[in-house]
C-alpha cells in the first residue's frame, strides 16, 4: 500500500465506559495495521437511537455536529467508527442531508452547517476494504485455529442496504473472512443479522433476554465455543447480561463474546491486557489456554487421511 | 405550471409513438405543452427540421426513437443517433441554447419512461423559459444556415 | 373487537402528515405481512408492523398513537430491509413515534423515560453519560432495583466512569437542543 | 383541395376532457378545410358512414379523423376512406386521445392541443398524394424459433395446413418447459403422456423441419421474404447416423456432468441424450465436462459408438432458411432467485425451485419418482411452498404476477401427499389466483382433500438448525407471526423472458420490456401479432401463460401465418421512397443508408440515377434524410410535409401572440 490510510476518528461515547476494551482494542489493530486515525477533536455524542426516536432534525444535527467537525480536518478520507449505533446515525444522517432543504432546517440548529463531503465507514469496512484479509493474514503471529466462532454483524452494520452500502444485508461475511485469515473458525451462523434487543435493557430487559437468548442458543447449537461481534451494544447485551439471560431462560450458556479487534490483536501478538480481555464478563481465557492442544488435535486429524493415502 | 410553451416532439412511429400511447392507455398524466409529430423512425429526421423548428419559434425540441438495437429498420436510430449528437453539438455555436433540444430513446412498452421523459423535458424548457421570437424574415435567412449542416449526412 | 367506521374515521390529515414526514407513500402496501413476518419484537407489540400499516392506511390515529408497538420498535431495519415494495416502514414507525410524543402519548412510560434519560444525559453533558442516566431513569420511573445484579459485574473492571467524560464545550450541544426548542414552538 | 375534419367524442374518452365541438369549431377556419363535425364514436358503423356521406356529399379529397392513435384505427379510416371512392392515402389522423385526453385534464388546454394537432394533420394532408400498392410474391414457408408446447403447436397447425414449417430448438430436444413437469393442473394428468406423442408427431410430420440445438444467427428482408441464418451449434455427434440407442451413455466414464434438463438435480454423463423421449433422440457432449475435450484421452464414446456417429471436430454449421414469416414462441425461464439472501441465495441445499421440485416428483426424474431432499437423501415429512418469488415483488424489479405459480403450487402439494401420505404441505401465499376452468376448485381440493396448510403473508426468513429449515413467516389472517420446522422448502419462483430473448427480438425487430417478453401489436386486438409485419409470438415468450393459453395461441399464431399464406401475392405498403430524377444527381449515398438495399443504381439517358424497387423498401425514410438534393423522398412524409406539420403548429401560435 503506497498511500497511507488516514481517517477521521469518531470513538462514540460507550467506548469511554462500557465497552472501553473495543476503544483499546480498534485503537491498538489500527495503529499495528498501519491506519491512523485523527480523533475528530471534541467530537460529541451522535444522539444514538434515542434521538433519532424523537426528531429527525436533532438526531441529525447531533450527529452532523460531529460530521462538520471532521470535515475540518485535513488530509483524511473518510468518517470511521467502531460503533454501527453511531454509524447508523452518521450515515443516515449524510443520507438525509443529500435533501437540501432537510439539510438547511438541520444546518439551522448547528453553529457551523454540514458539506457532507465525506463518506462514512465502520472501522470493520475500513479493515476488510482498505487492508483485507489477504492483507492480515501474513501479519497473524499466533493463528487462532481451533476457535470456533459465531460471527454476528446486529441488525444495523449492513441494514438497510441503500444507506449502509457495505456487504451482504442477509448474509454479511467480512468478519467472517476477517476471523478466517487470523486461523479460527466461523461456523453457519444464520441470526448474523437479527436485532439483540438492542437498548431496551435498562427499560424492557425481558426483550433482551428472549432475543439475545436466542442468539446464544443458536450460536451453541451450531458449534460455537464464543460469539464476535462489532457492536458495543450486542456485546453488551450478550456478555454482561448473559447471567440475566441464563436465569431467565433456564439456559446456562457460557459463551465468550469477544470483539472482532480483541481477537486480530492477539493474532497481532498482542497480550490479553492490550486488547482488554479482562474486561469481559464472560472470561474467555479458559477458552483461548485451551485452543494449542485443539490446534494439534486438529492437525492430527487433518494427517491422518494424507498418511492412509500414501500408504495405499 | 406557468403558461404553456411550444414544445415539438418527433417521434418514430415503432417504439417511442407507441410508448406515448402506452402513457395514454395507462393515464400517466403528463405536461400539455408537448406537440407529436410521428414519423417512420428516428433515421427520418433531418436534423434541419429540429433546427427550423427552434428557430422558428418553438421553445424546445423533443426527439425520441427505438432504443438502440432494437430499431424497427435495424439500424435508423444509428443514423439519428450520430446526426443527432452534432446537431446538439452545433446547437450553441449558432447561438441556440443546447438545452432546448434533447433526444432519447423509448419503447412502445415503456410508458412510464414517457410520461418520465416529457415531464422532465418540459421542466427544462420551462425553467429555460421562452425564447426570443426571430421575425419571418430571418427565419428565411436562418434556415439557408442549412448547408452548415451539410456534412451530417 | 370495534367496528371500524371507515366512513367517519378516515383521518386523511394524519395519512397526508405521516407520509410528508416520512417521505413513503402508504398506499404501496399491499399487506403481504413480511414486516411482521422479520420482526423480532412482535411477540412484545399490541399491534402486529403489518396492522400497524393497514390502520394507517385506514387513517386511524387514535388506535397507532396509543399503541406501544411505537415505542418498543428498535429499528433494527428488518422490515424496511425486505419490503417488497420498497416502503422504508422503520421510518414510518419512527415518525409516528414523533407524532405520539408531540400528542403527548407514553404508552411504554419506561421506554420514553430512558429516551428522555440518554438525551437529557447528552444535552448535559454532550456525550452520554451512562451512569449518570441510569440513575434519572430510575428517579423518573422509581425502578430502584433496575439492573443492580449488574452493578457487581461492571464496577470492578472499570467500566462504568461515576463521572462524566464531558465535552470540552458543552454548551454548544445544549444549543442544538435549545435551536430544536425554539424551532419546534414555531 | 377540400378537406374534410371528423373530430371523434370517444363516448366520453375524448368529449370528458377535450370540447370536441369547439375543436371541430376551430377546423373549419383552417386552409384548404371544406367541412369539420364532431362525431360520437368516429369509429362506429354510423360514425363511418358519416364520413363516407361527407365525403360524397361534400366532394372532399381528403379527411382527417381527430380521435385515437393511427396504430389502432389507422387502417380503419383508411378503408373508410376507400369506401367512398377515395384514394386510402388520402387520409390523415389525430391523436387526440393517447396524447391528449387520457394524459391531462385541463380541458382548456388539452383543447388548445387538439386543435394544434388537427392543424397538424390537415397542412400535412393537404400535400398528401394518393399512392398505389403493388403486388410482390411470398415465401409460403415460415420458420418456428422455440420448441416448447406453444412453438410445437404453431408448428402442428401451420404443417398441417399445408405450409412447409422450419422449427428452430434452441437446446437438443424439443418439450421446453413442459417436458420438465410431471403433471399439470387443474386434471393432474401426465405431462409426457400429452406432450410426447406431440413431439413424436413433430418428428414425423412431412412438411415439419426440426432444428434442434440451432440458434438463430440473423435475420434479413420483410414479411412474405425472410432469410433467416442458423447457427446449427455443434454437437460433436453426427446426427444424420446417430440412432439413439444410448451405448455412449452407458459407457461414458464423466458421469458428473451439469444436467440441465433435471435442473441440475442429479448429474447426468458428458454425453447425453436428456430424457428417453427426447426429440430428436440424438445424443449430444457436453464439452465442459467430457474428459475427451479436457485432456484428450478417453474417446471411449467413439469406439463403443455402433454406428460410428461421434465427431469430436465438429463444428458448427451456418444455414439459411428463406421463410415468409416466423413464430417466435420462445417462451420463459425462472427469474434468478439468488437475490433472496433472506432464502439462503443457494447456500442451503433444502431450498430448492418448483423446476426442480417439478423433477423430483417425475418417475423419469433423477430421483426416480422419490422426493428426496438433497442434502441427506431423506424423505421430507414437512414442505413448504413459498409462493411469489420473483413476482409482484419491486424490491427485485418483478413488480409482475406470473400468474401460474399458485396453480402448479397447488397441484404439487397434492402430488406430495400422494408420494409421501403422511408429509404435511404448507403453502405461504399473497393471494390465490385462480381463474380458469377447474381452477379455483383445485386449489380448494389441495386444501379440502389434501389437507395443505394455506397460510396468507409473506415468508421473511429462512435457514438452517438442528436438521430442519426454520421457515419464519406470518399468517397476516391471525395477525401473528408464525414459524415451521420443515425438512424441504420450495420456491415458486416467478418467469422472465427465456435467456436470449432480448437479442433475439432485436434481430426480429420487435419490441420487448425490461423483463424479456415480446410486445404484442395490441394488448387486446392483436395478442399475437407484433409490429413487424410477418412476425408473430404465441406462448410464455409474450408474457407468462399457463399450458392451455400457450397451446391457444400457438393455434392463433399458426392461423394468423395461414391467413398470411393464403393469398399468393402480398400488396406492398406504397408509403415508400421516390426519386425526383431532375434532382437525383446519381451519388447513391442512398443506397449505401438503406438498411434493406432496396434502392438501385440505374441509367436514365447516360446519367447514374437512384431507383426504389418499391416491393423491398419499407418506408422508413432514412434515405430523404440523407439526400442532400431532397431528391429521394418518403411518400406521404416529404421533408415538406414535416416542415408543414411545424409551420402550422408555430405559426397558429405567432397568430395568437
Amino acid at each position: 500500500m503506497s498511500q497511507k490510510l488516514r481517517y477521521a476518528y469518531y470513538p462514540g461515547c460507550s467506548g469511554q465506559g462500557t465497552s472501553k476494551e473495543y476503544e483499546q482494542s480498534t485503537r491498538a489493530v489500527c495503529e499495528a495495521l498501519g491506519m491512523e486515525l485523527v480523533d475528530i477533536p471534541d467530537w460529541s455524542c451522535c444522539g444514538s437511537s434515542p434521538a433519532h426516536t424523537v426528531d429527525h432534525r436533532l438526531s441529525s444535527a447531533l450527529s452532523g455536529r460531529n460530521l462538520a467537525l471532521a470535515e475540518r480536518l485535513e488530509g483524511v478520507s473518510a468518517i470511521l467508527t467502531p460503533c454501527p449505533s453511531c454509524l447508523t446515525n452518521l450515515k443516515v444522517s449524510a443520507h438525509k442531508m443529500k435533501d437540501p432543504e432537510f439539510a438547511a432546517e438541520v444546518n439551522a440548529l448547528l453553529d457551523f452547517p454540514v458539506r457532507n463531503t465525506l463518506p462514512v465507514k465502520s472501522i470493520l469496512q475500513a479493515i476488510y476494504e482498505d487492508v483485507g484479509p489477504d492483507a492480515l493474514r501474513p501479519k497473524a503471529v499466533r493463528l487462532l485455529t481451533g476457535l470456533k466462532l459465531a460471527p454476528y454483524y446486529g441488525c444495523i452494520m449492513n441494514r438497510p442496504p441503500h444507506i449502509m452500502e457495505f456487504d451482504d444485508h442477509e448474509n454479511p461475511i467480512a468478519m467472517d473472512q476477517l476471523m478466517e485469515a487470523i486461523g479460527a473458525e466461523a461456523v453457519t451462523f444464520p441470526l448474523k443479522v437479527e436485532c439483540c434487543g438492542a437498548s431496551f435493557g435498562v427499560a424492557r430487559r425481558d426483550i433482551v433476554q428472549k432475543l439475545s437468548g436466542k442468539l446464544l442458543d443458536t450460536a451453541a447449537s451450531n458449534g460455537a465455543d464464543a460469539v464476535v461481534t462489532a457492536c458495543p451494544l450486542c456485546q453488551m447485551n450478550l456478555d454482561l447480561r448473559q447471567d440475566q439471560i441464563n436465569v431467565a431462560n433456564n439456559t446456562s450458556h457460557n459463551m465468550p463474546v469477544f470483539y472482532y479487534t480483541q481477537l486480530i490483536g492477539l493474532a497481532l501478538g498482542m497480550t490479553p491486557s492490550q486488547v482488554g480481555l479482562e474486561k469481559l464478563e464472560v472470561s474467555p481465557m479458559a477458552l483461548l489456554e485451551s485452543l494449542p492442544a485443539r490446534a494439534e488435535a486438529q492437525a492430527q486429524a487433518a494427517k491422518k487421511p494424507a498418511s492412509k493415502g500414501a500408504q495405499s | 405550471m406557468d403558461k404553456e410553451l411550444r414544445i415539438v416532439g418527433f417521434l418514430c412511429n415503432w417504439c417511442s409513438y407507441g410508448g406515448a400511447d402506452t402513457a395514454g392507455v395507462g393515464r400517466f398524466v403528463q405536461p400539455t405543452d408537448l406537440r407529436i409529430i410521428r414519423m417512420p423512425c428516428s433515421g427520418r429526421i433531418d436534423p434541419l427540421f429540429v433546427l427550423k423548428t427552434l428557430i422558428g419559434g418553438a421553445d424546445g425540441v423533443l426527439v425520441s426513437g427505438c432504443h438502440p438495437r432494437d430499431c424497427h429498420y435495424a439500424e435508423g436510430n444509428y443514423y439519428a443517433r450520430r446526426r443527432l449528437e452534432v446537431l446538439k453539438r452545433f446547437l450553441p455555436i449558432i447561438g441556440i441554447d443546447p438545452g432546448r433540444f434533447e433526444y432519447t430513446w423509448v419503447s412502445a412498452s415503456e410508458g412510464q419512461r414517457w410520461q418520465h421523459v416529457v415531464t422532465s423535458f418540459t421542466n427544462q424548457i420551462h425553467a429555460l423559459g421562452p425564447v426570443q421570437r426571430i421575425g419571418r424574415q430571418s427565419l428565411a435567412k436562418a434556415c439557408s444556415l442549412g448547408t452548415v449542416l451539410e456534412p451530417l449526412a | 373487537m370495534n367496528v371500524i367506521a371507515l366512513s367517519h374515521s378516515q383521518d386523511r390529515d394524519f395519512i397526508a402528515q405521516v407520509e410528508k414526514e416520512s417521505g413513503q407513500n402508504v398506499s404501496l402496501c399491499y399487506q403481504c405481512g413480511n414486516c411482521t413476518a422479520g420482526c423480532p419484537y412482535t411477540f412484545v407489540y399490541d399491534i402486529p408492523v403489518h396492522q400497524m400499516m393497514r390502520l394507517l392506511q385506514a387513517g386511524q390515529k387514535e388506535a397507532l398513537l396509543s399503541c406501544r408497538s411505537v415505542w418498543l420498535c428498535a429499528t433494527c431495519q428488518s422490515c424496511t430491509t425486505r419490503c417488497p415494495n420498497n416502503i422504508d416502514v422503520a421510518h414510518i414507525v419512527d415518525v409516528l413515534r414523533h407524532m405520539a410524543r408531540r400528542e403527548g402519548y407514553s404508552t411504554e412510560y419506561g421506554v420514553k423515560s430512558f429516551v428522555d434519560s440518554f438525551l437529557e444525559s447528552v444535552e448535559k453533558n454532550g456525550r452520554a453519560f451512562e451512569m449518570g442516566l441510569l440513575l434519572r431513569f430510575i428517579g423518573k420511573t422509581g425502578r430502584f432495583w433496575t439492573d443492580v445484579d449488574l452493578a457487581p459485574k461492571i464496577l470492578p473492571k472499570g467500566k462504568l466512569s461515576p463521572l462524566p467524560h464531558k465535552v470540552k464545550n458543552p454548551e454548544a450541544i445544549a444549543k442544538i437542543f435549545e435551536r430544536f426548542r425554539q424551532e419546534c414552538q414555531k | 383541395m377540400k378537406i374534410g375534419v371528423f373530430v371523434c367524442h370517444c363516448g366520453s374518452n375524448i368529449a370528458g376532457t377535450v370540447d370536441v365541438v369547439q375543436v371541430a369549431e376551430a377546423a373549419k377556419s383552417m386552409p384548404e378545410v371544406a367541412f369539420a363535425k364532431d362525431t360520437m364514436y368516429a369509429c362506429s358503423e354510423p360514425g363511418q358512414q358519416g364520413i363516407i356521406d361527407a365525403i360524397k356529399e361534400m366532394g372532399l379529397d381528403g379527411a382527417v379523423v381527430a380521435s385515437c392513435t393511427p396504430r389502432m384505427h389507422g387502417s380503419t379510416f383508411m378503408r373508410t376512406v376507400a369506401r367512398a371512392g377515395l384514394n386510402p392515402y388520402m387520409f390523415e389522423m389525430a391523436n387526440i386521445r393517447e396524447h391528449v385526453s387520457w394524459i391531462g385534464k385541463d380541458k382548456v388546454a388539452n383543447t388548445r392541443k387538439a386543435i394544434d394537432l388537427v392543424r397538424m394533420a390537415v397542412a400535412k394532408l393537404a400535400q398528401n398524394k394518393p399512392l398505389y400498392s403493388q403486388s410482390f410474391s411470398i415465401n409460403k414457408r415460415v420458420m418456428i424459433i422455440g420448441g416448447g408446447v406453444a412453438g410445437i403447436q404453431a408448428a402442428l397447425d401451420c404443417a398441417d395446413g399445408g405450409l412447409q414449417v422450419v422449427l428452430v430448438e434452441k437446446t437438443t430436444t424439443i418439450g421446453g418447459k413442459m417436458a420438465k413437469l410431471d403433471k399439470t393442473f387443474p386434471t393432474v394428468d401426465c405431462s409426457s403422456c400429452i406432450l410426447g406423442p406431440r413431439m413424436v408427431d413433430v418428428a414425423q410430420h412431412p412438411n415439419i423441419t426440426l432444428h434442434a440445438s440451432a440458434e438463430v444467427d440473423e435475420v434479413f428482408g420483410y414479411v412474405g421474404n425472410y432469410q433467416v441464418e442458423v447457427r446449427k451449434k455443434a454437437t460433436y455427434v453426427n446426427w444424420k447416423t446417430c440412432t439413439g440407442c444410448g451405448a455412449c451413455m452407458e459407457k461414458c466414464p464423466s458421469k458428473k456432468s451439469k444436467d440441465p434438463f433435471n435442473e441440475l438435480i442429479g448429474t447426468t454423463t458428458a454425453i447425453n441424450i436428456p430424457f428417453p423421449q427426447a426429440i430428436p433422440k440424438r445424443a449430444s457432449i457436453d464439452r465442459d465436462s467430457c474428459i475427451k475435450f479436457k485432456t484428450g484421452k478417453c474417446g471411449i464414446c467413439a469406439k463403443v459408438c455402433p454406428t460410428k456417429a461421434i465427431d469430436y471436430d465438429q463444428q458448427d454449421e451456418m444455414i439459411t432458411e428463406e421463410v415468409g414469416a416466423i413464430i417466435a414462441a420462445t417462451g420463459f425461464d425462472l427469474m434468478d432467485w439468488h437475490v433472496y439472501g433472506q432464502y439462503g441465495a443457494g447456500r442451503y441445499p433444502d431450498v430448492i425451485t418448483s423446476l426442480q421440485y417439478e423433477r423430483m416428483l417425475s418417475a423419469s426424474g433423477p430421483t426416480g419418482g422419490h422426493i428426496k431432499r438433497p442434502s441427506d437423501k431423506k424423505e421430507p415429512k414437512t414442505i413448504v411452498f413459498i409462493q411469489c418469488v420473483g413476482s409482484r415483488d419491486k424490491s427485485v424489479g418483478r413488480p409482475y404476477c406470473t400468474g401460474f405459480c399458485c396453480m402448479y403450487t397447488a397441484k404439487q402439494a397434492i402430488l406430495t401427499k400422494d408420494h409421501i401420505p403422511d408429509s404435511e404441505s404448507y403453502v405461504f401465499y399473497m393471494d390465490i389466483r385462480a381463474p380458469g376452468k377447474m381452477y379455483d376448485e383445485f386449489t380448494r381440493r389441495a386444501m379440502e382433500e389434501y389437507g395443505a396448510k394455506y397460510i396468507r403473508g409473506r415468508v421473511s426468513m429462512v435457514y438452517p438448525q438442528d436438521g430442519k429449515m426454520i421457515v419464519r413467516g406470518v399468517d397476516t389472517l391471525a395477525g401473528a407471526q408464525v414459524e415451521v420446522e420443515a425438512d424441504l422448502v420450495v420456491l415458486a419462483v416467478g418467469a422472465e423472458g427465456a435467456a436470449g430473448s432480448a437479442q433475439l427480438a432485436e434481430k426480429l425487430r420487435i419490441s420487448y420490456d425490461s423483463y424479456g417478453f415480446f410486445m404484442e401489436g395490441h394488448p387486446k386486438l392483436k395478442p399475437v401479432e407484433t409490429n413487424t409485419a410477418g412476425v408473430y409470438l404465441a406462448g410464455c415468450a409474450q408474457g407468462p401463460k399457463d399450458i392451455p393459453s400457450s397451446v391457444a395461441q400457438g393455434s392463433a399464431a399458426a392461423a394468423k401465418v395461414l391467413s398470411l399464406f393464403s393469398k399468393d401475392q402480398l400488396q406492398s405498403d406504397p408509403q415508400v421512397s421516390k426519386v425526383d430524377l431532375k434532382r437525383c444527381v446519381g451519388c447513391m449515398k442512398c443506397a449505401i443508408t438503406c438498411p434493406f438495399g432496396a434502392i438501385k443504381e440505374t441509367e436514365v439517358r447516360g446519367e447514374i440515377k437512384a431507383q426504389v424497387i418499391e416491393t423491398i423498401c419499407q418506408g422508413c425514410g432514412i434515405c430523404t434524410s440523407t439526400c442532400r438534393q431532397g431528391a429521394i423522398q418518403l411518400q406521404n412524409f416529404t421533408d415538406n410535409q414535416i416542415l408543414a406539420e411545424v409551420n402550422a403548429l408555430l405559426s397558429s401560435e405567432t397568430e395568437e401572440a
